[in-house]
């Protein structure tokens, strides 16, 4: 097979390791139950990995930049509720799709600003953002008891199945990764957001757009999050408030585990999709797996701390 | 005879009787509330607010201040302390744990305030001669559900429970009464995931568990149902029965695939609880006797023949 | 002349601190100002008892972000350590004397592994305590599967009470400070932590044990955290394996680390900046309290006053004069 | 005293970094009461070999002899305690720490187990004084210093160790002129005192004035080693890069700029403390350099007109047109072009872990792309274009880091090269490069010039200005005291107003 020899020598050894990983989880899920290993359970698993995974595509470019974006929860359930609110069942609710985006959008303008303009550190500020935006959906249902049952388009997005056995969501998640692997590598923003990730003073001396990189990114980072909240309303049904809280530390660790360096400035996007999947099987395997609660969670961790020993390790030392 | 027995119904045959010594009003009263970020929450604060606005309890209250904290227990505490400091008459509370209130009410006690929790339950309260706890027994409610599952499903050999955050009493105790009922009604096996009370957690939970078991002959999910009820959907695997939370979205959903032999039930707690236990501390400030322990005699299920929902509310 | 300097080096590097105590003082004061019935022996019992506990988690996450890194499991170890005093701080003084030292072991050894993976595993600060967080909540849940405890009553009562006026969780606070962290500032660990975070490669070509200083202030960050978890088990007397409380801990204790001044790239800051954070996070609850603000306006209220507290801190950049001096 | 073993002595000492070899067989001699000059081109593998004997990294392979005795270091710690002291070409201060904490860092007084801030502020003044620089305020944060104080500060906290081997890795690269005076006498003294000197440096002249032994390397190899004066130097240079250097600065044409109209002017630009009030007007195709001790305001001075500083006062002029730039971005855009070399390679400089043709690019992105994507193609071909036309030694797909500092300090130079910039603005931009590629630098200068570009050119080092700049700003204290031009541009010009002598004595005549 000298393909998959030419394959092996294309990637780098913690992209493989990660795939073996997640090899490895199934094949023990396999032992536990056959039915980890049929394609309906594959598939569903990429249904549901492909939130997460747009979710962790805005998170990279973030991360990239050496920052972070904590306000990930409450963007996604903010635009998601007030896209299910806004767009209601007009045309199919077709409006859904744009309310959204351009909340997310405008989130993200709000996080960028703060953070290459006024300078707070983005961990801190988009946690303040996150907060903001608790508070403010808090006054939105507490003023009326606003719609929030999935509009059709976003159930159509999510969950309806163009092509049999896969669903819509997959194909959204395909169409914002190859948006992201143009954007890495094809760029102007992708080449500058690599670059300030690496050392930011040196990219503003170069006269690169730092600051309005920072924004965009954030943007984008928005964008993606609203996005993952409008198709989450599909599968689920509907908006709720809560509805992005487990996403936020998923999201860093698919990134963090697909090798991007949470310092900035380096990572590839396939990566992330792998991390991605890494996560959500492990989840899911865990889930179906019979144990106590603790048991669960420590080997969770346990499985995490093993993988970032096998690959995640940065450079040593010079010595 | 307590105070308005229909409402505030014994918890059960033991349940004693508070008489708070009576209070000349109108009354300051403190609500100190722990997370505010759901729905249920707003609502029930919405619903607060209104309550006291009414002309029944309008020239009762002199002041009422609302206080939410998050999730931290110690804040909580605190929040409670500020207002015993305050000089408040009466307290309600939605604890963020049924446990950690002990040395906040012996503070109380020792201050002659009033407490009156709800939603979450104070464990091991007997002792305090200042509290009234107006609740749904949690216990209970698993408990009718795994009653309803057993006396809907067609078979009974393999549940799905969808359990809820763990270390949490709530979970806890939901979980030990749909257990301890399906004990008595044969014992079927039972697969347990954890769907967090999250409408997508749940829902993941539940495909999962499908995809892995092939089907199960009922499910059973403390919170979280519509993700649970689309995970079953989505599924395209056989229809069997839900025991579920209150969600109006749950009730709607079963409601509307009713056609295709989905069965459902719903056991909520309602917002409006809160709206009981700020009537029962006016009632226990004006000295009137309150039980200790209220609220699951009301507990009443209602099956409404054209609806094949069983749907039990509360109050 | 010579005085005259070293004060105003004092006040150069002093400024943010300085801001943070002015900002709390004020918040402190508008809230005792309005109490409806001034101020009392219990109110500041209750305030000084959740802003120490918060102050002590803290605390315990300024040590990595000085090194440059960061702790994501403070909260996790709080809860952990929490669950597990919950079981053992009663019976007969020795007894309770075991079971608090119990908890501080505890607390060590959780820093300990965050330590190892960071230093021996050299993983990224920030993924490897995420990871370590899951296994002390699954820990926890061990130690505490379900909310309770049984916490002795005086020792609990005691410890958060007061002498005199003056509350002793606060004493306590003082006294980690003037036994903790005055030696440790001036000790050789101190300076290689502060060293490290300031300019990792220069800190190792100095011969400063680079490894030795990230270990002990992961360490340190258990310690602390521990004695967070002990205080939160004094104060509940009683505890509950929550992992939404452990997440809210961490993250509020970043926003204080923050608001106090410390970098989160490292080499600048300090406790009592982070201390100060804390107390001025905790009196936002207060205010509210206080002025009564509608119910639903809070949560926002709490967020834009979080905004605009770490908002002062990046006030100092508004003078950059130099445009290069803002970017890392 | 030749049969005594020698102090330091290293056999076949080799170092790979990965598939490069920094260092093949790399054989040293060291004697105490000698100043050792290390020489060769960028890349030769001088600050390996450095580093090696520092303890900071290991040997691949081969073995070094401690006064006689083999023995390995486990880290710089190590080596320190066995008097092997260095002073690196990458400074190794915390710029958080003071002053006082920085030089005493490891070893520091004590009382009670912690540190005694007054003795180690004492201890820290004297070794200051020590070098000369007892102006240093010891509480200061060694980041609010300016890069000359710094080296100074790095020189007195190798002092601390009381080395018996002091190696100066290019440690005077940075220094004024007076610094450089002040480290002369101090290694002078040490060496009569018997310690053993590894002194690196590009400066031929420095090596003229200090060196008893010299041992020049290339690629990576010992070449030989001689006692100074063995060799001419015209011999060195061609040990070190294999071709001779016969003149080191290109001819400047003779040209009358007094009539032309300038392409760049500065008028009354103030920006408190460290610019007063500069004048300044540079002409198409001159080459203006800026001298002065270091920290005068040069460095701002190229900030301001490069946008990078807030709040400057007076005017800016671009062929006549009064500007303003808010930004880099601002400023290199067309038509104005304008393009800063700037100081630190290390910190404002490069994207270290990104490609060299990533680095290359930079400020030309716009430029390489159709549309909206980055073309590959197009920046390929301009990449290797440059790395053809600045000789650069690299893969252009292998991180810059990996790049020795000439190398490094190319990539940065070609990057504006690659913009086509009218008014080309350079930080000292020779700071650490070998004699073979300064010339290939200067020769690019005067090139540009010649074609019409406009250079500002700021150098700690005398020969840079006397021999390649047509006309000399002099500043001083935020001022320029003094244009020298044509034959005024000497030494002894340039030394006398960068401290001002002549004013003063000016003002003692009055
Ligand atoms: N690394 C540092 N981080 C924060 N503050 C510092 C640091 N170094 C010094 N300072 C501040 O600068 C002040 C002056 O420092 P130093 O210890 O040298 O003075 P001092 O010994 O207190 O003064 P004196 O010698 O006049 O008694 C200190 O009080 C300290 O607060
Ligand atoms: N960490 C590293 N990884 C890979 N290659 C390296 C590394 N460090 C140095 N090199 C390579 O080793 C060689 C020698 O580098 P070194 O820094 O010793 O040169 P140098 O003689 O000090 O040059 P300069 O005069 O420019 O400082 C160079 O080709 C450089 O690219
Ligand atoms: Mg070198
Ligand atoms: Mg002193």
């Amino acid at each position: 097979m000298p393909w998959l020899a030419q394959w092996l020598r294309r990637h780098e050894p913690s992209f493989l390791i990660g795939c073996g990983c997640i090899l490895l989880i199934l094949f023990i899920g396999g032992i536990y139950n056959s039915h980890f290993l049929t394609l309906p359970y594959l598939l569903q698993q990429l249904q549901v990995a492909s939130y997460l995974g747009i979710v962790a595509a805005g998170a990279m470019t973030v991360i990239l930049l050496g920052h972070i974006d904590l306000s990930v929860p409450w963007t996604m359930t903010t635009s998601a509720m007030l896209a299910t609110g806004l767009a209601g069942n007009f045309a199919h609710g077709i409006l859904a799709l744009p309310i959204a985006l351009a909340i997310g959008a405008a989130i993200g303008l709000a996080n960028g600003l703060g953070v290459a303009y006024v300078r707070i550190p983005s961990m801190i500020f988009t946690l303040g953002m996150n907060a903001v935006l608790q508070g403010l959906m808090v006054l939105y249902t507490g003023g009326s008891a606003p719609s929030s049952s999935a509009t059709p388009l976003g159930i159509w997005l999510s969950n309806v199945h163009i092509i049999p056995g896969i669903a819509n969501a997959v194909f959204c998640w395909v169409a914002v990764s190859a948006g992201m692997i143009i954007l890495l590598r094809f760029t102007v923003l992708g080449r500058t957001i690599y670059a300030i990730g690496n050392r930011e003073r040196a990219a503003y001396l170069c006269g690169l757009p730092v600051r309005g990189a920072i924004l965009g990114a954030f943007m984008l980072a928005g964008i993606a999050s609203a996005f993952a909240g409008l198709l989450l309303t599909g599968y689920a049904g509907k908006a709720y408030q809560g509805m992005g809280d487990s996403y936020l530390m998923p999201a860093i660790a698919a990134v963090v585990l697909g090798g991007t360096s949470i310092a900035g400035g380096h990572g590839t996007y396939k990566g992330t999709v792998m991390g991605t999947i890494l996560i959500v099987v492990l989840q899911s395997v865990l889930a179906v797996m019979q144990m106590p609660d603790a048991g669960r969670q420590i080997i969770y961790g346990v499985i995490i701390f093993s993988m970032l020993m096998l690959y995640g390790r940065s450079p040593q030392n010079a010595r | 005879e307590t105070y308005a027995p229909k409402c505030f119904a014994p918890l059960n045959a033991n349940t004693k009787t508070i008489n708070f010594p009576a209070k000349k009003g109108p009354y300051k009263i403190g609500f100190a509330n722990g997370f505010i970020g759901n729905g249920w929450r707003v609502q029930m604060l919405q619903t607060l607010r209104a309550y006291a606005e009414t002309p029944e309890m309008k020239p009762q209250i002199k002041e009422l201040r609302i206080v939410s904290v998050g999730t931290d227990v110690s804040a909580q505490i605190a929040s409670m302390d500020n207002f015993i400091n305050a000089g408040m008459d009466a307290i309600i509370v939605d604890a963020n744990s049924p446990t950690a209130f002990k040395p906040v009410l012996r503070r109380a006690q020792q201050a002659g305030v009033l407490i009156v929790s709800f939603d979450n339950i104070f464990d091991g309260a007997e002792k305090y001669n200042n509290l009234i706890q107006v609740n749904q027994d949690q216990y209970a409610i698993g408990k009718l559900s795994a009653e309803w599952l057993l006396h809907n499903m067609k078979e009974k050999n393999k549940i799905l429970e969808v359990r809820g955050v763990p270390g949490n009493s709530v979970d806890r105790d939901r979980h030990q009464g749909f257990r301890d009922a399906l004990k008595e009604g044969g014992n079927p096996q039972v697969v347990e995931v954890v769907g967090n009370w999250d409408d997508g957690a749940g829902q993941k939970a539940v495909a999962d568990a499908l995809a892995v078991n092939g089907s199960f002959d009922g499910i059973y999910t403390q919170g979280g149902s519509i993700g649970v009820t689309h995970g079953l959907l989505d599924s395209h695997k056989p229809l069997v029965p839900i025991a579920g939370e209150g969600e109006n979205g749950f009730r709607k959903l079963i409601a509307s695939h009713s056609k295709e032999g989905l069965l459902g039930e719903s056991i909520g707690q309602s917002p409006a609880l809160v709206a009981v236990s700020l009537k029962a501390a006016v009632a226990a400030l004006q000295g009137k006797p309150v039980p200790r322990k209220s609220g699951s005699r009301c507990l009443k299920p209602i099956t409404r023949p054209s609806n094949p929902a069983r749907i039990i509310s509360r109050i | 002349m010579a005085r005259r300097a070293s004060l105003s080096y004092w006040l150069h590097y002093n400024a943010i601190v300085l801001l943070a105590a002015l900002i709390f003082i004020a918040m402190f004061a508008v809230y005792l100002i309005l109490l409806p019935r001034g101020i009392s022996t219990g109110i500041m019992v209750t305030a000084a008892n959740k802003g120490v506990l918060l102050a002590l988690v803290a605390a315990a996450q300024t040590f990595p972000v000085l090194t440059g890194g960061i702790d994501l499991s403070v909260g996790a170890i709080v809860i952990m350590t929490n669950c597990l005093a919950s079981n053992y701080v009663n019976g007969n003084p020795l007894h309770i004397a075991e079971g608090c030292a119990l908890t501080l072991i505890c607390g060590l050894a959780g820093g300990a592994i965050n330590a190892l993976a960071v230093v021996v595993g050299r993983l990224q600060p920030i993924i490897a305590t995420l990871a370590s967080s899951t296994v002390f909540y699954g820990i926890s849940l061990l130690f505490r599967p379900e909310p309770g405890g049984d916490v002795d009553d005086d020792f609990a009562s005691f410890m958060t009470g007061a002498i005199g006026w003056i509350p002793i969780s606060l004493i306590i606070l003082c006294a980690l400070l003037l036994l903790v962290w005055l030696p440790f500032r001036t000790s050789m660990i101190g300076r290689s932590i502060y060293a490290v975070g300031s300019a990792e490669s220069a800190a190792y070509m100095s011969g400063i044990h680079v490894g030795r200083a990230k270990a002990a202030s992961y360490i340190l960050a258990g310690f602390f955290s521990a004695i967070a978890g002990l205080l939160l088990t004094l104060i509940s007397e009683s505890a509950q394996a929550s992992m939404t409380n452990a997440g809210d801990l961490t993250l509020n204790s970043i926003a204080a680390v923050v608001i106090g001044g410390t970098s989160l790239f490292g080499g600048v800051g300090g406790l009592p900046g982070s201390i100060l954070g804390a107390f001025i996070l905790r009196t936002i609850g207060d205010l509210l309290f206080v002025l009564n603000a509608p119910a639903l306006w809070q949560p926002l209220f709490q967020g834009v006053v979080l905004l605009v507290a770490v908002g002062l801190g990046a006030l100092p950049l508004l003078r950059v004069r130099n445009r290069l001096e803002a970017f890392r | 005293m030749e049969t005594m073993p020698p102090l330091l002595e290293l056999k076949g000492v080799t170092k790979h970094y990965g598939a490069v070899t920094a260092l093949s067989e790399g054989n040293l001699v060291c004697r105490s009461h000698t100043i050792h000059a290390i020489m060769g081109e960028n890349g030769a593998g001088k600050s390996t070999l450095i580093k090696i004997i520092a303890g900071v990294v290991s040997p691949s392979d081969g073995q070094i002899f401690l006064d006689g005795k083999p023995i390995s270091f486990t880290g710089p710690t190590d080596a320190q305690k066995h008097g092997c002291v260095c002073v690196f070409q990458e400074l190794s201060l915390v710029p958080d720490l003071t002053v006082a904490e920085n030089i005493v860092m490891i070893s520091p007084p004590r009382k009670f187990g912690l540190i005694d801030a007054k003795a180690q502020r004492r201890e820290a003044e004297k070794l200051l004084a020590l070098v000369g620089c007892e102006d240093i305020d010891t509480r200061a944060r060694v980041k609010d210093l300016p890069l000359s104080r710094r080296q100074m500060i790095e020189i007195a906290k190798a002092l601390s160790f009381k080395p018996r081997l002091l190696i100066l890795d290019e440690a005077t690269s940075a220094l004024t002129a007076e610094d450089v005076g002040k480290v002369y006498a101090l290694l002078r003294r040490l060496r009569q005192e018997g310690t053993c000197i590894l002194y690196i440096s590009h400066r031929m002249h420095e090596i003229r004035e200090l060196a008893d032994v010299c041992s020049v390397f290339a690629n990576g190899r010992h070449i030989q080693t001689f006692r100074h004066g063995e060799h001419t130097e015209g011999e060195i240079v061609k040990m070190m890069i294999g071709r001779e250097i016969s003149h080191l600065f290109p001819s400047k044409p003779w040209r009358n700029f007094e009539d032309d109209k300038p392409a760049l002017e500065a008028r009354n630009l103030i920006w408190e403390p460290r610019l007063r009030n500069v004048s300044a007007s540079v002409m198409p195709g001159e080459i203006f350099g800026l001298g002065g001790l270091d920290g005068q305001g040069q460095r701002e001075f190229l900030l301001a007109l490069f946008g990078c500083l807030v709040g400057v006062s007076g005017e800016i002029l671009v062929d006549g047109m009064p500007t303003y730039f808010r930004s880099p971005a601002n400023a290199k855009k067309q038509p104005n072009a304008l393009a800063l070399i700037p100081e630190d390679r290390k910190s404002e400089g490069l994207m270290l872990k990104m490609s060299v043709a990533e680095n290359l690019t930079a400020a030309t992105l716009m430029q390489c792309r159709n549309g909206l994507f980055v073309s590959r193609t197009k920046e390929r071909e301009a990449v290797e274009n440059i790395v053809h036309r600045m000789q650069i030694k690299a893969i252009p797909d292998l991180p810059v880091e990996t790049l020795s500092g000439g190398n490094q300090q190319k990539v940065v130079i070609g990057r504006w090269l690659l913009a086509n910039p009218n008014i080309l603005l350079l930080n000292d931009p020779t700071r650490g490069i070998d004699i073979g590629t300064k010339q290939e630098i200067y020769r690019l200068l005067r090139e540009l010039a010649d074609n019409g570009t406009t250079i500002v050119f700021y150098s700690t080092d005398y020969d840079e200005l006397i021999g390649l700049c047509d006309r000399v700003a002099i500043f001083y204290a935020g001022q320029i005291i003094r244009t020298l031009k044509d034959g005024d541009i000497t030494e002894e010009a340039i030394v006398a107003n960068a401290l001002n002598v002549t004013q003063a004595e000016e003002a003692q005549a009055l």
